[in-house]
């Protein structure tokens, strides 16, 4: 059964946790990304509100930490993400916990 | 979660992992900020490798900002200093040659006994930069070690951070509050076991907290809230992720919170939303708070502070509505000469809506176990007479009332340059970079500072201050190389050194060796864990889990119990009596302290002295306004500035943000370098093109130095090139001494071309003698001269 | 999917009501939007175009659609559109006109015509059209039947070079057409169960990203869809495409060098044996000739020419080779380069030396549906044999004598414009092209020819630069939407429906119709489009038995059976025997119709005339080599500019690519206008930084105007401004006449600043005679001269 | 049952082709968006020859995962457009096991 990334990107703020994390977790040179943030936004929407949303997208080098959940951890993006807006689980679970609220997204990396 | 992995070691403080060993224990600046995380250390053979956020820890629960997950890259940067430093070529030069730390600790002790004998203790000046290690380490060696009453922050224009807003609080309220985001609790947002409930409503007040992780404060923990239900307003010239994510998000023009701060109390007092039981039992002044704000219309605010009526209206009755409401404010409210005023206002709103001390309101706080060693640490070992000499003491709020005691640091500067009231013959700077950082005006406090006889630099690595002024320079440990211990509200911490700190020292450390040397009697300890012990044992209220180190790194952290509505309960008058520490006992709207100091004792606005209102000549030369100093997820002020550093990575250089409009009308790209220029002088940074700024608003970045640059005079690390703070003023500060403009100027922008950028700052400053600028006797300000002749 | 399923429903309904919109099940093709003929739905509104849907029960595009044809309405019902023929009024280029009636209109044309039968012969007419618009035969029909002449090409393109070259060698070589099997000869699309598709194991991408330029009749989406079925992919392309980033291996290759990467691929696969003797032996012809020809094609040479490591070059060959199916899908570059016809022939030889010759997911034989094969020699056979051998160009067999597609050669027409050699030419018909804007190298001679021409007719969607340049008579076009009509290319016939009406539009068959009854009544036994569409159904579709209303208001697409192998079961040649019709009955590797008519009978490749290697001094001046005319998903050539439409705000200016190193080496940032530039001219783009290009290669849009600028010349819609043509030659085709070198010159580049941009290209073609060039008589091309005085 | 957006973005080739039809079938004015392609890369991948090159269609706030469409039988336009087909509107559960079943691939829920 395949794992996922859960991403609550309501509360993404973009703050580069997941990504330096990932860089000192895979040991990855400048310019190497295991997970990216990309950005919506800003952009004015009519009713004087403002669309802005981060959402950290896996790269082809996530292997979602397979060493560090052997040794029972989460990834590391998901251990560090300081607005606990990332969860890490079977597809089966994360499918669950994605229905419960708009504004989410599961990624499945790898399988 | 599977975290199996953290509960099988749940109770445990060091563990091995492979050839790993993890320490459970927390960090302090420096690197990365105050906010005393909880980390796992992952160290290999006495070497950092890996820093993991400790899940068990209640204060970030295992997360973390990328500043302490890059935090090996830069406790293992081969660019720190590693050895004890004398100049051997000129200043400037960047000629060194490496001694002992004995040596040192003899050149110093002579100098110092020197001074004594010739000058007096007050001759010594001693800075540190913003909360690094501990910061009231180095105030006891100015005391206790240099016998000097001048201690300050490094050339911080009126102490503009924290100081004013902390100075009006205690004497508006006599305690601290902060939002309340259940920190104070250990099992945290818990609505069940404790009596915390989430904030209907969250004001980011000038505060861009997920960024900046401000004074104790992390930012996340907004976001933490929003996730069980708070809305937000947000108070920001610019468009931050929360303003995007606000019901209301007011663009304020720079330097005018305080007019918006009295038009929604206006509001609030018109519309009768105040809390009326806790106004009448708990206030003294509110008819009077209420008159002065009487003419502070919202349509009038709309014109001072660029923002729409009814957005303020609707604003303030969102706030006033909420049953609780916490306001997180940040420093745009200390960097205005109106400092002190604006901080009374902003305290006025929570009080008036009886949002204090209150489940989801702001909250008094106090430091755990009554651990209060700040600024003032070693300060009763002076004598009076001493005492009385210190800098700025004409300025009642900061030298009698105590509130943050600390001299003046502008009264410094101008000591060294007129040596009035005496002469400053030495000075010793702790983690701190002014002339790259806090120093505004960095061209006056270079040439002043190249003055000073003796200049001890102590720092994590070589800056542009230490290349500039120092005769010695000692290596500082970083966080995971010192045994500390410290609380900053709460809870109380301990730091474990993990790896081999070599020839570098901790403040506790170095201020020991060198109080050993000059006053042993007051340094009754070998070294920073026999200092610790102390501390926990006398300086801590007898609550207090452990009173030793050893005790300490057990537990790692220990929350003091907390109760709400203090005031009602007798918690917080020394006479037991309900109420609070003010003369009134009452949160004194009109603040009789400033009454009787000669202050006004209520808030009112006060433009900018560079503003298009105050001065529209000014204006027609210079027409956008200035704000400085925004904050980046990836630096912690000057810090982190390696270039191969991830931090650099992320953001490699000074950005300057202007409207879309602003940067077209002069002919200005995205990723065009730029030059910011005002009546003081200029910088260049690169235009980053912003969809939601006004027009007439330029957002500019601080603390830029060049590590990769040639190190050497005239470059100095290039460290005048991007340095806003040549456009900044000394020695303008509010009337009660704290408060300076750094982050309301007038400044234009036009791009940098071959003519206009053959003399780089750098140069012009070290060889060219700063810009032309003559010293204004009458107030020590600096007349307005020709800008420069670049 | 959905409970309620909307498209079942109305499965196998023509048209039908959806609340008060009328949904019209059809096909569309271009203008607007290209010529692949998707099926779609049409919603109108009383009369009007509101939306348009993909049509899910349509084999073709299966319901998708690209952004071009989902914007549709915003061209449609675009307000600039002029609805009335209009008669010049004021000067050539003064953009003053009279709407005049259609009749009027005809008078004038019926007029003239009939005057130059007069004084002059029908051949002093020539009549052009772009790329396949409406149909591409009504125009030829018209120009032979109505006019009389044969003197019929396309828009100024020279040496054909888009498609016809790779025709004409695919055709010479193998008797008939080859394209890559992606099952769209099938109505049940990728079905192995019912039909005998099997999914290519590999595809090449040659020169072709699909996905953007959906190209000849080929949905880049079937791509994908084969991707999605295992297709593995090798891609050949200057700059990283998306297909590139998901293929095994890249071939980077230098612009104009892919006949020497094809050679050499055929190099590895006779030396290490790695073809298919079987196929080789049995159905090709002239095999030891080949291998001996690219014996000295080593893949280490073909590393140097083309830029690209050999290692992949051999890898490349051995997977194609290895793969037990592969098909390949090449675009423009090939005909793009005066080597156009002999890489043409390389890359035809690579599919039929691996066998891929109409197997399942290799390269099929394709054939129009039923036999319908009107295209531009449609009505040929009504002019006079005398006539006939008067076509300019006729000196080039391929074009002519051997019928493969006869038009006539458009860099002689330009020739014969200039010097009246062979004869005058005195009025020129343009359909929906716009040369000087798009297909036209050389734009600015281009443009001085065309304004000494006595009569010309522009018939387009817009009033276009083309049109106010030379237009003595504008007819404006129906749109897709707007038209009763029929098509095949390839497979399947498809209907297109009328369902709304723009002014006094009409179609191409409507407006041919009316002037041939004029001038040839005898020709044009129908009275309007529809009767035209059934006549060609009835005659000239020998096995589709029904007429307008059956197809395009019943079957909507009809596919024809479809067999593999067809040669070997006698399906190919006229005798019904098994093999090809060629002269040999074989795949002729050894070209014997090209050596009868004096031309290289086996492929070959040389350099650029204008490449580093070929002309270093040139590549002193101009250090950069030049591709031009990449596709975007945005436009259909120079369609889709006018800036309210979602297109510009997409891709708002024309932008030119350029390795990062390449524009810091220049101080170019992202964004910065520069212009390009040769010996024959320049124009300037912005600058888009490509981080996967060649340092060496630039990369440039073609096809730029601007309809917000002002129409009239000077300015001309700014046409000349950012226009790569300023830079192409004309008159430089390979031996066949076919050929131009479009994608591969030399330029150089630098910023715009206002001193180079005081005088624009459009003011110094249309104002200081163009770029000033002195014409060589000797072959009729271009000295290289002065480049301009800008 | 709350509804969900799987993108199987390996195949996204960023033709803005979802992002027009979104806006065509939403009535959105010009520079507003229903979903909104993001980019990741170019990006050699460290000593290899690979690139890193995807395309990431998100839904925006406006995004009502096609309401009235589906009501009418209809697919959500962007997925009923995209030339890949990688774009698929349905129940969360029927596409949660479709998303398991190859990797580089999203499911989005834009509203609960």
């Amino acid at each position: 059964m395949a794992n996922a990334l859960l991403i609550d990107y309501e509360y993404c703020t973009g703050c580069h946790a997941c990504e330096v994390s990932c860089k000192k977790e895979k040991n990855l040179a400048r310019g190497q990304w295991g997970i990216k943030i990309l950005t919506d936004g800003p952009r004015e929407l009519p009713d004087d509100k403002w669309e802005f949303n981060n959402i950290p997208m896996p790269t082809s080098l996530c292997d979602l930490c397979a060493e560090r959940l052997e040794s029972g951890k989460d990834p590391s993006c998901v251990h560090n993400c300081p607005a606990n807006c990332m969860q890490f689980g079977t597809v089966e679970e994360m499918s669950k916990e994605v229905a419960k609220k708009g504004n989410r997204v599961i990624f499945v990396p790898v399988v | 979660m599977t975290t199996d992995y953290y509960k099988k070691h749940w109770d445990e403080v060091e563990w091995q992992d492979g050839d790993y060993t993890v320490t459970r224990t927390t960090a302090w600046s420096a690197p990365g900020c105050h906010d005393g995380c909880g980390v796992l250390y992952y160290t290999k053979d006495g070497k950092l490798e890996k820093v993991e956020g400790d899940p068990k820890n209640p204060f970030n629960r295992g997360s973390l900002c990328m500043r302490c997950v890059m935090m090996p890259e830069v406790v293992n940067n081969p660019e720190r200093l590693k050895k004890p430093l004398k100049r051997v070529g000129e200043r400037g030069e960047n000629k060194w040659e490496e001694i002992s730390i004995d040596e040192a600790l003899d050149i110093i002790e002579e100098k110092v006994r020197a001074i004594w004998r010739d000058y007096g203790p007050e001759s010594i000046a001693v800075h540190i930069g913003t909360g690094r290690d501990n910061n009231d380490v180095i105030p006891r060696m100015a005391y206790c070690a240099f016998g000097t009453p001048n201690f300050s922050m490094g050339y911080l224009a009126g102490d503009s951070c924290f100081c004013p807003r902390s100075a009006s609080m205690a004497s508006t309220n006599g305690d601290f509050m902060i939002a309340d985001m259940s920190q104070q609790f250990e099992n945290r947002y818990d609505e069940k076991s404790t009596e915390w409930r989430c904030p209907e409503v969250i004001v980011n007040w000038g505060c861009n907290a997920v960024v900046s992780n401000s004074d104790n404060f992390f930012g996340h923990w907004i976001v933490d809230c929003m996730q069980r239900g708070a809305k937000m307003i947000t108070i920001d010239p610019g468009l931050t992720w929360l303003a995007a994510r606000s019901d209301y998000w007011l663009r304020v023009r720079p330097g005018t919170d305080c007019a918006l701060a009295m038009a929604m109390i206006h509001v609030i007092a018109e519309e009768g939303l105040e809390d009326k039981d806790f106004v009448s039992k708990w206030c003294y002044g509110f008819d009077e708070l209420v008159e002065r704000c009487e003419p502070w219309t919202p349509e009038r605010a709309a014109e001072v502070c660029w923002v729409d009526a009814d957005k303020i209206r609707e604003a303030a009755r969102m706030y006033a509505n909420a049953n609780n409401a916490a306001i997180q404010w940040g420093l745009k409210v200390d960097q205005t000469t109106n400092a002190t005023a604006t901080a009374n206002a902003i305290n006025a709103l929570w009080t008036i809506t009886g949002n204090v001390d209150v489940p989801g309101g702001n909250i008094i706080i106090r430091n755990a176990f009554s651990q209060n060693l700040s600024y003032g640490y070693g300060w009763h070992s002076l004598s009076p007479e001493v005492q009385a000499k210190r800098l700025g003491s004409e300025f009642p709020l900061m030298s009698r009332a105590g509130y943050s005691s600390s001299a003046h640091a502008d009264s410094v500067l101008k000591a060294i340059e007129t040596s009035e009231p005496y002469p400053i013959r030495m000075v010793w700077m702790s983690a701190t970079n002014p002339i790259a950082n806090m120093g505004a005006d960095a061209p006056r406090l270079y040439r002043a500072l190249k003055t000073v006889d003796f200049v001890v630099v102590h720092d994590v690595s070589l800056t542009p201050t230490a290349v500039a002024f120092a005769d010695l320079v000692i290596p500082a440990a970083m966080s995971p190389e010192r045994n500390s211990q410290r609380c900053w509200w709460v809870p109380h911490r301990t730091m474990k050194k993990v790896c081999d700190s070599g020839e570098c020292y901790s403040d506790t450390n170095i201020a020991t060796l060198v109080g050993r040397r000059l006053k042993p009697e007051n340094w009754p300890w070998e070294d920073e864990v026999g200092w610790i012990n102390n501390i926990l044992s006398t300086e801590s209220d007898e609550k207090i889990p452990y009173r030793n180190f050893e005790d300490a790194c057990k537990q790692v952290w220990a929350y003091p119990e907390f109760q709400y509505r203090k005031y009602e309960k007798g918690l917080l008058r020394f006479d037991g009596q309900p109420g609070f520490n003010t003369p009134t006992g009452r949160i004194e709207l009109f603040n009789t302290n400033m009454m009787l100091w000669g202050y006004d004792p209520l808030p009112e606005h006060k433009e900018p002295s560079c503003s298009p209102v105050s001065n529209p000549e000014l204006a027609e030369k210079y027409p956008l306004v200035l704000t400085t100093g925004a904050r980046s997820f990836e630096f912690f002020h000057s810090e982190q500035r390696h270039a191969h550093l991830t931090s650099r990575e992320l953001h490699p250089q000074p950005k300057v943000e202007m409207s879309v409009k602003a940067a077209a009308d002069r002919g200005i790209k995205e990723g065009d370098w730029v030059w910011i220029e005002n009546q003081r002088g200029r910088c260049r940074q690169i235009a980053t093109i912003s969809l939601a700024l006004d027009d007439r608003v330029v957002r500019a970045e601080h603390g830029w130095w060049f590590p990769e640059a040639e190190a050497a005079e005239p470059n100095l690390f290039g460290v005048f090139n991007s340095n806003i703070n040549n456009l900044t003023p000394q020695c303008e500060n509010g009337d009660t001494g704290f408060g300076a403009p750094y982050a309301n100027q007038l400044c234009e922008i036009y791009k940098c071309t071959e003519e206009n950028s053959q003399d780089l700052p750098s140069t012009h400053v070290t060889r060219k003698d700063g810009y032309s600028k003559e010293m204004d006797e009458t107030n020590g300000d600096v007349k307005v001269g020709v800008v420069y002749n670049g | 999917m959905a409970e309620k399923d909307y498209f079942a429903e109305h499965r196998g309904q023509f048209q039908w009501e959806d609340g008060d919109y009328t949904v019209t099940r059809t096909t569309v093709w271009s203008g607007p939007g290209c010529h692949d003929g998707c099926g779609v739905l049409y919603y109108t509104k009383d009369g009007k175009l509101e939306k348009v849907e993909g049509d899910p029960d349509c084999a073709y595009n299966q319901g998708t659609l690209c952004m071009r044809c989902l914007e549709m309405p915003e061209v449609v019902n675009n307000p600039r559109r002029p609805s009335k023929p209009l008669k010049r009024a004021g000067e050539r280029g003064e953009d003053k006109w009279d709407e005049i009636t259609w009749d009027e209109a005809y008078d004038i044309i019926e007029a003239k015509v009939r005057e130059i039968w007069r004084d002059y012969a029908p051949e002093s007419i020539a009549c052009m059209i772009g790329t396949g618009r409406a149909n591409c035969w009504q125009i030829p029909y018209m120009c032979y039947s109505a006019f009389g002449s044969p003197n019929f090409c396309l828009g100024f393109l020279s040496g054909e070079s888009c498609f016809q070259p790779r025709s004409a060698a695919m055709a010479s070589m193998s008797g008939d057409f080859f394209i890559a099997d992606c099952s769209q000869q099938f109505e049940s699309r990728y079905d192995e169960e019912n039909t005998e598709w099997r999914c290519p194991e590999l595809i090449i991408n040659w020169g072709c990203n699909a996905v953007e330029s959906n190209s000849d009749n080929f949905y880049g989406g079937w791509i994908v869809d084969c991707m999605q079925r295992g297709s593995k992919m090798i891609t050949v392309d200057p700059s990283l495409t998306w297909l590139a980033s998901r293929s095994e291996i890249w071939l980077r290759l230098r612009p104009g060098t892919d006949g020497a990467l094809a050679m050499a691929m055929l190099n590895v696969m006779i030396k290490e044996d790695i073809y298919d003797h079987d196929f080789v032996e049995k159905w090709c012809y002239g095999f030891d000739e080949l291998a001996e020809r690219v014996k000295e094609w080593t893949p280490a040479r073909a590393a140097e020419i083309c830029w690209v490591d050999e290692a992949d070059i051999v890898a490349a060959a051995r997977m194609y080779a290895g793969a037990k199916n592969a098909a390949m899908q090449w675009g423009l570059p090939i005909d793009q380069a005066v080597m156009g016809i002999p890489t043409a022939q390389a890359l035809n030889a690579l599919w039929a030396l691996t066998g891929n010759i109409d197997n399942p997911g290799g390269n099929i034989v394709i054939r129009n549906a039923f036999d319908q094969n009107v295209s531009y020699n449609y009505g040929y056979n009504n002019l006079p044999a005398e006539v006939q051998a008067k076509r300019i160009g006729a000196e080039y067999p391929l074009m002519s004598k051997a019928g493969f597609s006869s038009t006539a050669h458009s860099d002689s027409i330009l020739q014969a414009i200039e010097t009246g050699k062979p004869y005058p030419i005195r009025m020129l018909w343009l359909t929906s092209t716009n040369p000087i804007a798009n297909m036209a190298s050389d734009a600015p001679r281009v443009y001085r020819a065309l304004k000494t021409l006595d009569f010309v007719v522009v018939n387009d969607l817009f009033l276009t630069p083309t049109a106010v340049a030379f237009a003595d008579l504008f007819l404006p076009a129906a749109m897709s939407p707007e038209r009763d009509m029929q098509r095949v290319w390839w497979v399947p016939l498809r209907g297109m429906k009328k369902v709304c009406q723009y002014g006094e539009c009409k179609s191409d068959d409507t407006i041919v119709t009316e002037i041939g009854k004029r001038l040839h009544p005898e020709n044009f036994p129908w009275n309007n489009d529809q009767e035209w569409t059934d006549n060609i159904l009835r005659t000239e579709t020998p096995g589709y038995d029904g007429g307008y209303h059956e197809l395009v208001e019943r079957d909507i697409w009809v596919y024809p059976g479809f067999q593999y192998y067809k040669h070997e079961k006698g399906l190919l040649r006229a005798d019904g025997q098994p093999g090809f019709s060629t002269p040999s009955g074989r795949i002729e590797l050894w070209n014997t119709v090209f050596s009868l008519w004096g031309y290289d009978p086996l492929p070959d490749w040389a350099e650029p005339s204008n490449s580093p290697y070929s002309s270093p001094e040139l590549y002193e001046k101009y250090p950069f080599v030049l591709t031009t005319g990449a596709r975007h998903i945005e436009f259909f050539h120079s369609e889709h500019r006018q800036p309210e439409l979602t297109s510009r705000e997409l891709y708002p200016d024309p932008c030119f690519e350029m390795s990062p190193k390449s524009a810091a080496d220049l101080d170019i940032k992202e964004g910065d206008w520069c212009w390009l530039e040769n010996h024959r001219g320049r124009c300037r783009q912005k600058l888009r930084i490509n981080p996967t290009l060649d340092d060496r290669v630039v990369r440039a849009d073609h096809g730029w105007w601007f309809p917000e600028k002002d129409a009239a010349e000077p300015s001309l819609y700014g046409v000349f401004d950012s226009n790569i043509n300023n830079l192409l030659p004309q008159c430089e085709n390979g031996v066949t006449g076919y050929g131009a070198p479009y994608k591969n010159q030399l330029c150089k580049v630098y910023k715009c600043t206002e001193e180079n941009s005081k005088e624009m290209p459009s003011i110094c073609v249309s104002t200081k005679d163009g770029y000033s060039k002195a014409m060589d008589e000797s072959n009729g091309d271009v000295k290289v001269g002065a480049i301009y005085n800008g | 049952m709350a509804k969900a957006l799987m993108i199987d973005y390996e195949y996204c080739t960023g033709c803005h082709t979802c992002e027009v039809a979104c806006r065509k079938s939403l009535g959105l004015d010009s520079g507003q968006f229903g979903i909104h392609i993001l980019k990741d890369g170019p990006r050699q991948i460290e000593g290899t020859k690979k690139w890193e090159l995807n395309y990431l269609p998100v839904p925006t706030s406006l995004c009502d995962l096609c309401a009235e469409r589906s009501e009418k039988g209809m697919d959500a336009s962007c997925a009923h457009h995209c030339p890949t087909h990688c774009l698929v509107v349905g129940n969360v559960e029927d596409l949660a096991i479709e998303v398991g079943k190859k990797a580089n691939r999203a499911l989005f829920v834009p509203l609960a």
